[in-house]
């Protein structure tokens, strides 16, 4: 049973209005158990939206998607996944400690067990220190781990990621990276993933699904071989590079604006 | 939902209401004790005789009798413009309640000692009776001559019905100016802005859905003012007037009071109408709950 | 926020207070105002005292109809603004009815009420109080429980929260500044009701009744004196809700 | 027109050329205000009259009637300068000159007090000592004195010995059994009593269904209805010359509806007066009775009831202890030199101002004052 | 003069209390005028609080900052910079073309001049479409090149740039940087720049400033010599990978938890 079914999806806003805007047009996408996928392309493409969607945060304009075998709507009324947003979100009412707190709450735990995975989540995102502040007192790093903590704790079977590394320095990135993919790994965790760094759609995915610029389309999905287990050596293995190289063409491509730009580089350029 | 469908559904939402309303009493009617029903000694079940609580059809069809006998003025016409005087001038005393309120509380976030100071005075002056009051403003007001501007006697019933209406706007204004986010006001800082500049580029902005609600608050307390000065000042032509004339009549025909004080309803119900659609109006670009 | 000492809190209301009254002496003694036109301050403080237990029993009987009401009225207006905003159909039915309700001046519903009970019951009189405490408590509490940013309510709705837990976990924390703004209009606005509730008719016992009395016989400074008991009990409430807030808005910002 | 020029010569105050300048001369007439003490209605039907049948416009004066409100105190309105004239209550006004309004009563038009306590004749209230205990209604805003200065003489005290009410707008306390004996006017919330629906017998309540105590009767009455006029202007002859003429138009216009009770009625419900018209000609009747006959003429102070008024004003304890008045006003609250001069004027021309064969009418009341 | 100078500069919050916080500590540092710095360090070590110091939007608990030689707050008052933040902040009750137009109108521009710079702004960022949009209903790139615009509209001396490119995929990520090197050469605006791309600081700065993990310190300040002219071409140069390396030795030095991390390797790995 594959955990996500995207089938001939389109979102339209304002469909009608003058300020009509297509985010996404006819998107198919399937995404098997405890598979690990990346969706990658230009800002304002439609990823946030088909994330929405499989989320059921979104009703789509045209098409089907479902989850887990389940209409969206069923399986979110199920809590069968964790969504981790763009922006953080969090409360400024409540305390670091009770953010985390909160989908865990709804799940009806009890206050010791609660506070007792908060505090593993808080020490997961290298902040335990900071339980009792408020989400206003940290930096925008800092909210974003925070909001990472409270889509992990519940430890949903689908896990669905907006950018959520976006806002971290180089070296707490790979950390986050290796503690999501050993998180997955022992909870076979699915995981629908944006970002737009592409060594790490590459590190982390089983597959990197690359979109055109608005209205979004899939016009590439990218086989990422290089197996189950990534280590720090995965960075310097030549698949990696392989890999790397794939998904920038498919998504130079899509900059028709672009053309001119280097095709192939050796580095990573940002 | 077009405009104009949503009109349609609101009216006949509040067509269904008024029929559960007439529902509810003429059950009441027929069930309730005739002479109240009293709990150790306590009165808790309204009377339903026909003196306290009128048949709906007796008050509905004193509309269409004259005011008194002999007249040809149906009672439906006079309590329709005793209405619109009343709104007129609960209008004006809105109007002016609204610059004072709003004046008052852009004065208190300026200037914080004027908050500390002047804040329990506002609240003290909402517990002063207009009754104490409406003497000295009409009084005032007859006194007043500002070259050629005599001041009008209506003019007096609204001064009180701004008196009624700037407070919750004065209140609920000054809330939504502190409620900008800091990150705006951190932005706006780095703009240095003057403090007029935040003022309406940031914090009014900010302050509309707290002042939404002040400005319904107000609507009702503007209509309330002029009403009561009515009464008190003798101001005639409104529907205040009209209230207590027929209130003396309730003992012989308790009925008519009914016309009169749905006459006030009515004005009141316009008067938030209007606030309703600026609501509406102002609201119309914010992000909307998603509803999913 | 540096905080504040007593002193810096306490210091300007009293300025300003002590202020508008010697304003208001210098005005009656300036001009010569009459004592059945306008009563000096100093008057009205004599009176105050001359008259201090009267003025407390009547402040008493009002205040307990105004403090009735106010608990009433906003238990009601909290219950009815969760209602209207979990069921938007009961909310478009019920609103302008709460409107219209209370758009007609609140002494010509106490006399349509006194009539319906009886006009020796104080129940019209907290049945007016909280009906105006309802309305303002509602509007209120409505709009902040509406009022939630979009980002919270999506994150909520990925949870699969239910209503409930949506209400619990963002709209009343929300709702909780637009709860305190409304009780700070409330608070003063109960203890007038409760004596414009009494100028009409019924027991002769409150605020009401002595102020009318007493200006009905031109004995200003004295209506006055019971006016300015008025103020304070509404003063009294007021301070209550500001407690109350800060009590409950221990981590907001600022 | 030649008879208003002696009378205005026989004045006290010097007369000028303007002020005795015949009435046939009017050119500009000269505006006046009077403030009400209440809403429209058949109690004021004399002015309302004089202004109707010109009998102001024939003294040169342009009469504006202001009408009262709940909260509007005439004297006050008096004393700012914003009427010229006003009618009060006696006791009421004398509070207010106690208060610094200096005003005088320069006519008192009510010769009798027409307050009543109203009682269901099953409670068997009969004098004010059968008020211990009982509940007993008063419309407040300064027209209950009465009832206090009752209790004061019962040797009650409002305080402790009776449970206070104030009644509303209406009689509907009464029949209600709320209360046990409610104030009423005998020209106005008596009449409405009689108007309402007994709902034992389906038809209209009779006076035979009630105890009636009159607090004239009982000794205790208080001057009512006055015309009162600005003391501070009384010092000035143009003042004290239009008074003449206004309380001289004014007994007038009672005259006329002594005489004329149907046509004065029109006259009221014309005016916007709410309660119907049966209603304002039992109202015309009853205020009849409590102006004529006049022994001495209409609007004349007569003064064992001023000091009786007064007497009672600074005995009667009411609900804090407290009595209206708390020092005997002075000579000059009170004055019947304008109205000697009015009734002279009126002589003149010819008015009845005793009434002496004054019969009252019997009047039929209808269901609802309609 | 010196744009920026910041001398012996702490900002501890809470002070005092349990949930004291210390920031920064003792922080020196000079940008000169023309100057582009960028700041970079681990996740809540300071550079958005350093940055707010600059813009005077937080008083320091102890040292000194000037800007242009005035105090910071005569330059605040004097409007000479102008700032992105790390979340947008766009206003919900203005259309996109408004928030731009913001510091315009603060300035006491006229209307067209407005609407005209506002529109150049929306080229710039490649949104010139959604003038008439309100920001809530753009993507989150989409609000951050808003941002963008609005604090390069009034073409302020001093850039103050907060994680400002951080929600931008690679290529629009690029442009901006291209673009943005172009502006402050054509005005020879100076900036500080905040990022936790490493490549990104490197090709942008003339020096990279290294911070310390909470408190903050300086712990390094890179000469980036790769001469005026930025091209895409210096992307491949030599000297670039040479300072990417040599930023991220700095880094990976303030980072005790990850000194089993590989210590250089040749290509970027994010
Ligand atoms: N208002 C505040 N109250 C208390 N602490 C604060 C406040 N603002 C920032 N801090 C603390 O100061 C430290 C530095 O925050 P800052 O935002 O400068 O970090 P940063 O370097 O910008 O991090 P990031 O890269 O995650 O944005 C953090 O530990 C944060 O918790
Ligand atoms: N509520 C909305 N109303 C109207 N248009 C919207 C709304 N939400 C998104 N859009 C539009 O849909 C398109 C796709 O937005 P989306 O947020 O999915 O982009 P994205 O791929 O996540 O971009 P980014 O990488 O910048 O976050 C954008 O053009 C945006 O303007
Ligand atoms: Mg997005
Ligand atoms: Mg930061």
């Amino acid at each position: 049973m594959s955990a996500v079914q995207v089938v001939g999806t389109s979102k339209i806003f304002n469909e009608g209005s003058a300020k009509q805007v297509d985010a996404i047009v006819e998107v198919n996408l399937t995404v098997e158990s405890g598979e690990f996928v990346s969706l990658i392309g230009p800002s304002g493409c439609g990823k946030s939206t088909l994330l929405r969607l499989i989320a059921n945060l979104l009703e789509p304009t045209q098409g089907v998607v479902s989850v887990n075998g389940k209409t969206a709507a069923q399986a979110r009324l199920d809590q069968d996944y964790g969504m981790a947003f763009q922006q953080a979100g969090l409360f400024d009412w409540r305390t670091v400690g009770k953010n985390i707190e909160l989908p865990l709450e709804l799940k009806g735990w009890d206050k010791t067990k609660r506070a007792k995975r908060a505090e593993e989540m808080l020490h997961l995102v290298k902040l335990p220190e900071f339980a009792e502040m408020y989400p206003w007192q940290l930096s925008g790093g800092m909210q974003q781990r925070i909001a990472i903590a409270r889509a992990l704790a519940a430890h949903p079977p689908l896990l669905l990621m907006d950018e959520p590394f976006g806002a971290l320095d180089e070296m707490t990135r790979e950390y986050m990276q290796g503690e999501l993919l050993r998180i997955c790994a022992e909870t076979s965790t699915t995981v629908v993933f944006v970002t737009h760094s592409i060594p790490e759609a590459v590190y982390l995915s089983n597959r990197v699904v690359v979109m055109s610029p608005r209205p979004g389309r899939i016009v590439e999905i990218i086989d990422v071989n290089l197996g189950a287990k990534r280590t720090e050596d995965t960075r310097a293995a030549e698949g990696f590079f392989r890999s790397i190289t794939a998904v920038r063409e498919a998504l130079r491509g899509t900059h028709a604006d672009h053309v001119a730009a280097t095709a192939i580089r050796g580095v990573e350029d940002r | 939902m077009t405009l104009v469908g949503r009109i349609a559904y609101r009216t006949s939402m509040f067509v269904l209401a008024i029929a559960a309303i007439i529902g509810a009493w003429e059950l009441y009617k027929l069930i309730g004790p005739q002479g109240g029903g009293k709990f150790f000694g306590v009165s808790i079940l309204p009377r339903a005789n026909n003196n306290a609580m009128p048949h709906v059809w007796d008050m509905f069809s004193r509309f269409g009798r004259p005011e008194v006998r002999g007249s040809d003025r149906k009672i439906w016409v006079v309590v329709l413009s005793g209405a619109w005087f009343s709104l007129r001038l609960s209008f004006v005393g809105f109007l002016l309640g609204s610059t004072v309120g709003v004046g008052l509380a852009v004065l208190m976030t300026r200037f914080r000692i004027v908050q500390r100071g002047l804040l329990p005075y506002l609240v003290m002056s909402q517990t002063v009776p207009l009754i104490a009051l409406a003497p000295l403003v009409v009084s005032w007001g007859g006194k007043l001559e500002i070259g050629s501007f005599v001041w009008p006697r209506w003019l007096s019933a609204s001064i009180l019905g701004m008196f009624l209406a700037f407070f919750p706007i004065a209140v609920g204004t000054l809330r939504g100016l502190a409620s900008a986010p800091s990150a705006a006001m951190e932005l706006m800082e780095s703009y240095a802005a003057s403090w007029k500049q935040t003022l309406f580029k940031l914090r009014f902005p900010a302050a509309v859905p707290f002042m939404v609600p002040a400005f319904k608050l107000a609507a009702s307390g503007a209509v309330v003012g002029v009403v009561v000065a009515e009464i008190s000042t003798g101001l005639k032509g409104g529907i205040g007037r009209l209230i207590i004339e027929y209130a003396r009549e309730a003992t012989g025909d308790p009925a008519k009071v009914f016309t009169a004080v749905f006459g006030a309803a009515a004005l009141g119900l316009t008067m938030s109408g209007i606030v309703a659609v600026s609501d509406l109006l102002l609201m119309r670009n914010r992000p909307k709950e998603t509803t999913t | 926020m540096r905080a504040e000492t007593r002193i810096q809190r306490i210091m300007p209301p009293l300025i300003f207070g002590v202020a508008f009254l010697l304003l208001w002496e210098a005005l009656v003694k300036g001009f010569n105002l009459k004592p059945y036109f306008l009563a000096a301050p100093s008057k009205i403080i004599e009176q105050f005292f001359k008259n201090a237990s009267r003025i407390w029993e009547a402040s008493a009987v009002s205040g307990t109809n105004a403090l009735v009401g106010l608990i009433v009225g906003t238990v009601l207006g909290i219950a009815m603004s969760f209602v209207l905003s979990r069921f938007r159909f009961l909310g478009e039915l019920i609103t302008p009815l709460a409107i219209s309700l209370n758009a007609i001046p609140i002494f010509v519903l106490v006399a349509v009420l006194n009539n319906m009970y009886s006009i020796t019951s104080e129940i019209p009189r907290r049945f007016m109080v909280t009906l105006v405490v309802y309305f303002i408590v509602l509007v209120n509490v409505a709009k902040g429980l509406t009022q939630v940013r979009s980002t919270h309510i999506e994150l909520m709705h990925s949870y699969a929260a239910s209503e409930f837990s949506i209400m619990r976990k963002v709209r009343v924390p929300n709702a909780v500044p637009y709860l305190f703004t409304a009780l700070k209009v409330a608070a003063p606005a109960s203890v007038i009701t409760a004596f414009v509730s009494e100028y009409f008719g019924g027991l002769q016992n409150g605020l009401g009744s002595r102020i009318t009395n007493n200006i009905a016989t031109s004995k200003n400074a004295a209506a006055w004196a019971y006016v300015f008991g008025a103020c304070l009990l509404g003063l009294v409430f007021y301070t209550l809700s500001i407690i109350l807030e800060s009590v409950t808005r221990k981590g907001d910002k600022k | 027109g030649g008879s208003s020029e002696t009378v205005t010569q026989e004045t006290t105050a010097p007369v000028t050329e303007e002020t005795a300048a015949p009435v046939a001369e009017c050119i500009t007439p000269t505006p006046v205000k009077l403030q009400l003490q209440w809403f429209t209605q058949a109690q004021f039907a004399g002015y309302y009259a004089a202004q109707d049948q010109g009998f102001y416009a024939d003294q040169c004066l342009d009469v504006t009637i202001l009408e009262g409100g709940v909260d509007i105190a005439p004297h006050v309105v008096l004393a700012n300068g914003e009427a010229d004239f006003a009618i009060s209550w006696v006791s009421k006004a004398l509070a207010g000159r106690e208060g610094g309004a200096n005003i005088v009563n320069i006519a008192q038009i009510f010769q009798r007090s027409g307050t009543l306590q109203v009682s269901f004749k099953d409670k068997n209230i009969t004098t004010p000592a059968d008020f211990k205990g009982k509940t007993i209604g008063n419309w407040g805003w300064g027209n209950e004195f009465e009832i206090f200065a009752a209790l004061t003489k019962a040797g009650l005290d409002p305080a402790k010995d009776v449970t206070l009410v104030q009644q509303q707008f209406d009689m509907a306390g009464l029949l209600a059994g709320d209360i046990d004996a409610a104030e009423a006017m005998t020209y106005n919330e008596y009449a409405q009593v009689l108007e309402a629906v007994n709902p034992a017998t389906g038809a209209l309540y009779t006076p035979a269904d009630f105890n009636v105590i009159s607090y004239e009767a009982e000794g205790v009455g208080m001057l009512q209805d006055a015309i009162w006029a600005d003391g501070a202007r009384l010092s000035d002859p143009a003042y004290v010359d239009i008074a003449t003429k206004f309380v001289a138009a004014s007994i007038q216009g009672w005259a006329f509806c002594r005489d004329n009770t149907s046509a004065c009625r029109d006259i009221v419900v014309a005016k916007g007066s709410k309660l119907g018209a049966s209603h304002q000609l039992w109202q015309i009747n009853e205020i009849n009775k409590l102006i004529w006959p006049a022994a001495s003429g209409a609007g004349m102070i007569d003064a064992a009831a001023w000091d009786r008024t007064v007497a009672l004003s600074l005995e009667a304890k009411n609900l804090e202890g407290g009595t209206v008045l708390t020092k005997a006003p002075d000579a000059e609250a009170h004055t019947n030199d304008i109205v000697t001069a009015a009734l002279a004027l009126l002589a003149g021309m010819g008015v009845d101002t005793n009434g002496a064969a004054y019969a009252p009418e019997t009047v039929t009341l209808l269901e609802g004052g309609n």
